[in-house]
C-alpha cells in the first residue's frame, strides 16, 4: 500500500497497464515529454518509450480518429483530451465512430479504447477549462461514461476501464486531483464499471453524487447530521450504464432523492436519476426528487465560479428542504 | 515518377490517351497481359454491378445508392495491387477495390437494404466498413499505419476520399498526423470534379488536390485517375514507398462522375451535357479497351462476359433479398460488447409490447 | 393563403427573411444552385443571388464558424447542416463560440444566427441520416432548440428564429418534409420561440410530443379514443426553452403525463420533461411520468429501423398503461 | 516580395541580422524614424507590462497567464499598420496588437483576473474576444472577411494562430474557406517553437507553416518575426494585397518563446539551456535596438521609459484590483438576449438561497 492522490493512482494504473499489455498506449497533447499539464502521464514515456506514450499534434480529432483505427488493428489505445473544454473537437470522431463501430461492424471491431479527460470546475481556470459533459456522453448509445471520486477507485475503474471491451470516456474530477489522498494498493485490481458504492448508509434522504461533489456531498452530511438528517449517500462512479439496483433499493427505503452535480442543470445527469426513480420507485417517493446542480449557464470564470460549484451549504440546503417536504 | 510528377509543376499523370494510345512510354508500367484482361474484367463486373445496382433501386428493391460509374480504373488499379493482409479503410465508392478484397455483392446489396449484417465482411480481411461521415474514415487509416509501424508489420493502408472530403478538417488531420508519424498510408482522392451538386472549385482554391501533399511533407502525385496504366503505375510506385520506407502518399485520382451522386440526385441540375460529353472521351474502360484491342489481347466476347456477369450479380442480388428477416435482438445486441443491464431491459419490455401488439391489435 | 408542406413553408419563411433583411444569408452544402438535398432552399439563390444563397465547402467546422464570424460583423446568417447527423464536425463551433460569444462579450457579440437541419428517422436512409439529437443541443446553456411539427409552425418559427437575437437550432423533421400540407398565410407572421401549444384538450392524461412525433400521436389518440381514454396533446415547438407553465397546467389537471421522443431514452428530453414535473407537480401525479422513446441504440438501418421508431401502437400502450396505474 | 519569398523556395524573410544591420536592402521598408522610436516603444510597453504580469502571478494577484516574452516584433508591426476599422481576431498571445486596437492593460488584467467583463474591449473598435479554444477562432476570421467582401468594405481582418494550432481541422477550413471566398483575412502564424511542451516537428512533417498556404491556393511566405522590419515589410505588403485585392494571406512569423507556456509551464523540462540561449541571440527587441543605435535614433532615456511604463501597468493592474465584485446577476444576465423565463426563476432560487446561507451559516 502507497499513499497516492488522484494523479498518482490514475499514472499507477496506466503504468500497470502499459506494463503489462504491450497493446497499451498512451498519447495526447504533451502526455510525453512533460507527462501532460496536470503530470497524469509523467515518467510514463521514460518507462515505456516514445512509441508507446507519446506527444500528438494538437488535434482532438485527430487523436480519437486515429485511436478508433488503432483500436480496429488490435491495439488498445488510451488518449488523453488535455481538458473535456476541448474535446469537442472530436465530438464527430466519438459519437460517428468510437461509439458505432462495433455496431456498424456487428461485432468484428470492437472499440476497446479509453478517451481520458479532466473535467469540472473549482480551479481557477480560464473559460472553457470548467466543463462538466457527462450528461452528453452518457445520451450516446455505445460509451460507456466513467467518473472516479478516491484515488481507489480511480485507479481500479482506470484498469477495468482500458480492458473493456468497450469504448470509455473516463472523466477525471481535477478539481480533486491533488485534495484526496488514500492508501492505495500497488498492485493490479479491478473496481467494476457500472457499479455505484454506497458511501454511507442513512435513512432519510439518499443523495447521489460523483466525482469532486461527493467531497462537498460528505460536508454536507455533517451538517444534516447536525441538523439531526440520515444521509444515504452513493457514488454513482459509472454514469452509463447506470446502477439503478443501487439507487432504487436505497430510495425504496429513504423515501427521498437528491443528485447532486456540477454540469448543466437542464437535460443533465439529475434529470435522469430523477425520472428513473420517478418511473421505477414512484410509490416510494414522499417528496419530489430534487437536482442540485450548476445552473443553465456557461461555467462562469474564477471571479463569478463560486456562484456556480455545489458546496455543503447549498447541498444541506436542499436536503433539509427535501426532508422538509 | 515523384520528382518529375511533382504536384508543383502542375502536371497531370497520364499514360494512355483516350484512344488507349501510349503516349509516356517512360512510365508505361510492367504489367502482365494477363493482370490487363483481369483489370478490365475487374471493372467491367464492378461496371456491370454499378449499372444493375442503379436498376434494381430504380425498380424499389434497395434504397439510395451511389453509383461508381465512370470511376472505374482507380480500384480496377488498386484491385492488382492491394493484397490480402493490406487494410482497406474506405469511403463509399470504390465498390471494385472492395471486391478485391473479398467483399461481396451480397453484402453490398445487403447493406442498401439497410442491414448492419452486410459490414460483417465476412471473407475480406483487414476491411473497415464504409464511411458515411465524409472523411473521418482517414484518419483510421492513420491510426491502422500507426499500428503497422509500430509492430513492423508488412502491410500497407489504403484509404479514399472523394475531392469533397479534402474540405473538412479530418482530411487534414490524418493527413498530416500521417507525415509526423510516417506511416504507410496510400490517401486516394478520387477527384471526380462534384461533391453532390458542388464543384471542385468551390472546394478549394488550390492549384490541385495532390499540391496539398507539400503542406503535410509528404509525396503527393495528380494522376489520370481514368486511365489505367497511368493509375497502376502510381498505386505501384506509392505501395513500393508505403512498404519499404514506411512512408505516406497522397493520390489525386482525377476522373469523372458520370451518373448522379445517389440515386436520388438529378445532376441535370448543376452540369451540363457538354460537359459530360467532354468526360465521356476519357471514360477509363473505353480507353482501356482500345488498348488492349491495339495489342490484341482483348481476346473474349464481351457481350457474352456482360450476360455471365449480370447473372451472377442478380444471383448475388437475390441472394440478399433473401437474407433472413431482422431479429429484434439485433436492435440491441451490438451496441456493446458488454451489454448494460438497463438496455437488457428495454429489450425485455419491448418484446413485451410486441406480444402485446400481435394479440391486440389486427 | 397557400397549400404548403413544411419545405415550402421554410422556404418561404426563408424567402421572406431574404428579402426583407439585407443581413440574412444562406449557406451550407448544396444549398445553392441545387437547392438543397432536400429541396428546401429552391430557387434562393435565383431569387436573391449567389452572394446571399451560396454553396459552401465540405465542412461543417467552416461552415459554422464563418457564420459566427459573419454575425460578429452584423450579418444574420441561416446556415445548413446537410443531416443532423453531420453536424458533428461543427460541434466545437456551437458548443464553444455560438453558445458563448455573446456571454464571453458581455452582450457585445450576440449570435443572432440559425444552424438548420433535418433530424429524425423514417425515411429509410443510411446510417447518421435518421438521429435526434435535440436533447444534447437543449443541454448546452447559450442555445436556443426549436422544433416544428407543421407547416405553419415552420414557417412562423424560422422567421422568429431568423430574427431571434439568440443563436437558434433549427430542427426540421424531415420524416414529415412533405408529408404534412396546411393552408399557410403566404405574409410574414411569427410563431413566438418557446411557447408550447396544447393541440388537443383531454382529460386522463397528458402526451407532450413534437416534430414527427406529433403526428403518431394524433393517431393514438385515436385508439385511446375507442379504449375511452381523454388524451390532451402538447406539442412543445421549443425544446430549450422550455414552456413548463403549458405542461404543468396540463398535468396537474390529468394527474399523468406521457412524453413522446424519437432521440435515444436515457439522458434525452423526455427524462428532463418528466423531471420539471415530478418537481414541481409532485403532488398532482397520480401515476409515475413516462416516457415513449427511442431505445439506448443507434438508429437501426432501414430494415430494423422500425423496431426504433415510435408509432401509433406503442405510444397507445404505454397510455393505456398509465391510465391505468 | 511573395513571388521571390515564395515558400516553395524555403527562404526566410529577413532584412536585419541579429546585430540590427541590413542585409535585405531590397525590401528595407519605408518607414519613418518616429514609427521606428514608436514601434519600439509599442515593444518596450508590451514587454515592460508582460514581465510585469508575469510577477503579479507569482504574487498571487492573478491566475495563469501565457507571457508574450521574445514575440514582441510581430505585434509591434502589426500595430504600426492596423486600423481602427481593421478587425482584430486574436488567439491569446499578441498582446501588442491588441494594445494597439485599444484594449487596455486593465482589460487584460481583468480577464486574468477571472472576469468576462475583460472582453467588453471598450474602447476597441472591431475587436473579438481572446479565443482559448486553439484554432477555432481562424474561421471567424474568415467569415468576418466574407461581410467586408459582401458589403464592400475597406477593411482586413488580422487573425492569430500558434505553429500548434495549425494542427487542428479548423486551420485548414478556415484558411480554405478564405482561399475559396477569396476574401481580406491575414492569417498571422506565430511560429514560436513549440506549443506547450510539444515542438513544432512534432505538429507537422511539412517543411514550413508558409508552404501550407499553396494547399489552399493563396499567397504565403515565411517571415523573421523577430525582425520587425522583416515583419513590418510582410504585414505591409499583405495588407495592401488583403485591401486592393480582397485576398487572404498566410505568413508565419519564425519566433520564440522566450518564457514558459503559461505561468504553470516549466520549459526546462523540455528544452536546453543551449537552445534557449542560441534564440537569445535573436532577440527583437536587441535587434531593433542595434538597428536604432546605429542609425542615431535611439534617443531616449530607455530606464526612464520602463520606469514610467512600470507605473502605468501598475496603475491599470491596480484598477483591475480594484474593479467592481461580481454580482450574482452576472453569472445569468449575458448567456441570452432574451433570458429564458426557467433561467430567472434559477436566479432568483439562487437568490433566495443566498439570502438563507446569510442568516444560516455563520
Ligand atoms: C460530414 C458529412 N457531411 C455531409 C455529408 C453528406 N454528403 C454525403 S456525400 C457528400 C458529397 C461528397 O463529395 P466527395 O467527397 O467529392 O465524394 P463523391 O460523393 O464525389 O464521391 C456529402 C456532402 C456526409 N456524408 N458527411
Ligand atoms: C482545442 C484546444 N486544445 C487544447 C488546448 C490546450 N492548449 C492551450 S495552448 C496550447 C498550445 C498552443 O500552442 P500554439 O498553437 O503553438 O500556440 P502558443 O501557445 O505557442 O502561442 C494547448 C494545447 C486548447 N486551448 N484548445
Ligand atoms: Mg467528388
Ligand atoms: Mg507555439
Amino acid at each position: 500500500m502507497k499513499i497516492m492522490n488522484l494523479v498518482n493512482a490514475i499514472n499507477n494504473a496506466l503504468d500497470i497497464k502499459l506494463k503489462e499489455d504491450k497493446r497499451v498506449l498512451v498519447y495526447g497533447q504533451d502526455v510525453g515529454v512533460e507527462g501532460g499539464v496536470f503530470r497524469v502521464t509523467e515518467g510514463l514515456q521514460l518507462k515505456h518509450g516514445k512509441e508507446r506514450v507519446f506527444d500528438s499534434p494538437l488535434a482532438e480529432s485527430g487523436i480519437v480518429g486515429t485511436a478508433v483505427g488503432m483500436t480496429m488493428a488490435g491495439l488498445r489505445p488510451v488518449v488523453e483530451m488535455q481538458f473535456s473544454g476541448f474535446v469537442y473537437p472530436a465530438f464527430n470522431q466519438i459519437i460517428s465512430h468510437v461509439a458505432r463501430m462495433h455496431n456498424r461492424s456487428r461485432g468484428r471491431y470492437p472499440m476497446s479504447m479509453v478517451i481520458r479527460m479532466p473535467y469540472g470546475g473549482g480551479i481557477n481556470a480560464l473559460e472553457h477549462h470548467s466543463e462538466s459533459f457527462e450528461a452528453a456522453f452518457a445520451h450516446i448509445p455505445g460509451l460507456k461514461v466513467v467518473i472516479p471520486s478516491t484515488p481507489h477507485d480511480a485507479k481500479g475503474l482506470l484498469i477495468s476501464a482500458i480492458e473493456s471491451p468497450d469504448p470509455i470516456i473516463f472523466m477525471e474530477p481535477k478539481r480533486i486531483y491533488r485534495a484526496i489522498k488514500q492508501e492505495v494498493n500497488e498492485d493490479k485490481y479491478n473496481v467494476p464499471i457500472g457499479k455505484a458504492a454506497v458511501l454511507q448508509q442513512g435513512t432519510d434522504v439518499t443523495v447521489v453524487a460523483y466525482g469532486a461533489m461527493i467531497r462537498e456531498v460528505q460536508k454536507a452530511i455533517v451538517l444534516a447530521k447536525q441538523a439531526g438528517i440520515s444521509v444515504e449517500l452513493i457514488d454513482l462512479r459509472t454514469i452509463y450504464p447506470m446502477d439503478k439496483e443501487t439507487i432504487l433499493n436505497s430510495v425504496r427505503k429513504t423515501g427521498r432523492i437528491i443528485t447532486v452535480t456540477e454540469g448543466v442543470r437542464s437535460f443533465g445527469v439529475a434529470s435522469e436519476i430523477s425520472q428513473v426513480v420517478s418511473e421505477e420507485a414512484f410509490l416510494s417517493l414522499e417528496a419530489p426528487p430534487k437536482r442540485v446542480t450548476g445552473f443553465d449557464t456557461i461555467v462562469p470564470l474564477p471571479k463569478g465560479e463560486f456562484h456556480y460549484l455545489q458546496d455543503a451549504h447549498k447541498i444541506f440546503y436542499e436536503i433539509e428542504q427535501t426532508v422538509k417536504f | 515518377m515523384f520528382e518529375e510528377y511533382n504536384p508543383l509543376k502542375n502536371k497531370i499523370f497520364r499514360i494512355i490517351d483516350n484512344d488507349g494510345k501510349v503516349i509516356n512510354k517512360k512510365y508505361m508500367p510492367e504489367v502482365e497481359d494477363t493482370t490487363i484482361v483481369k483489370a478490365y474484367k475487374d471493372m467491367l463486373f464492378a461496371r456491370t454491378a454499378d449499372l444493375l445496382t442503379v436498376n434494381y433501386q430504380r425498380q424499389g428493391r434497395i434504397f439510395t445508392y451511389p453509383p461508381n460509374y465512370g470511376q472505374e480504373a482507380i480500384s480496377g488499379a488498386v484491385a492488382q495491387i492491394i493484397g490480402k493482409e493490406d487494410w482497406l479503410v474506405p469511403a463509399f465508392r470504390e465498390l471494385g477495390t472492395w471486391l478485391a478484397k473479398g467483399v461481396t455483392l451480397k453484402e453490398i446489396f445487403l447493406y442498401y437494404m439497410g442491414n448492419e449484417d452486410a459490414c460483417k465482411f465476412e471473407g475480406a480481411t483487414n476491411t473497415v466498413p464504409f464511411a458515411v461521415p465524409i472523411a473521418s474514415q482517414l484518419l483510421h487509416a492513420t491510426g491502422i499505419g500507426y499500428e503497422i509501424k509500430l509492430n513492423k508489420k508488412k502491410q500497407v493502408v489504403f484509404t479514399f476520399v472523394g475531392d469533397g472530403g479534402t474540405s473538412e478538417g479530418d482530411f487534414h488531420e490524418a493527413v498530416n498526423f500521417a507525415g509526423v508519424w510516417k506511416v504507410p498510408v496510400i490517401f486516394i482522392v478520387q477527384n471526380n470534379q462534384y461533391g453532390i451538386s458542388t464543384p471542385t472549385s468551390v472546394q478549394t482554391a488550390s492549384q490541385s488536390i495532390a499540391i496539398k501533399s507539400v503542406a503535410y511533407g509528404i509525396r503527393g502525385i495528380q494522376v489520370d485517375g481514368n486511365d489505367f496504366f497511368a493509375m497502376y503505375a502510381a498505386v505501384k510506385e506509392s505501395y513500393k514507398i508505403a512498404m519499404e520506407n514506411g512512408e505516406p502518399v497522397l493520390i489525386e485520382a482525377v476522373t469523372y462522375r458520370k451518373g448522379p451522386h445517389t440515386t436520388s440526385d438529378d445532376p441535370t441540375k448543376y452540369r451540363t451535357k457538354e460537359e459530360e460529353e467532354k468526360w465521356d472521351a476519357t471514360d477509363p474502360m473505353r480507353r482501356l479497351k482500345a488498348f488492349m484491342e491495339s495489342k490484341k489481347i482483348f481476346d473474349f466476347d464481351e457481350e457474352k462476359l456482360i450476360a455471365d456477369y449480370r447473372k451472377e450479380v442478380d444471383r448475388q442480388f437475390v441472394a440478399a433479398e433473401n437474407y433472413s428477416a431482422y431479429p429484434v435482438e439485433d436492435v440491441f445486441k451490438y451496441q456493446y460488447v458488454e451489454m448494460p443491464e438497463d438496455l437488457k431491459e428495454q429489450q425485455r419490455k419491448y418484446e413485451k409490447y410486441l406480444a402485446w401488439k400481435a394479440t391486440a391489435v389486427k
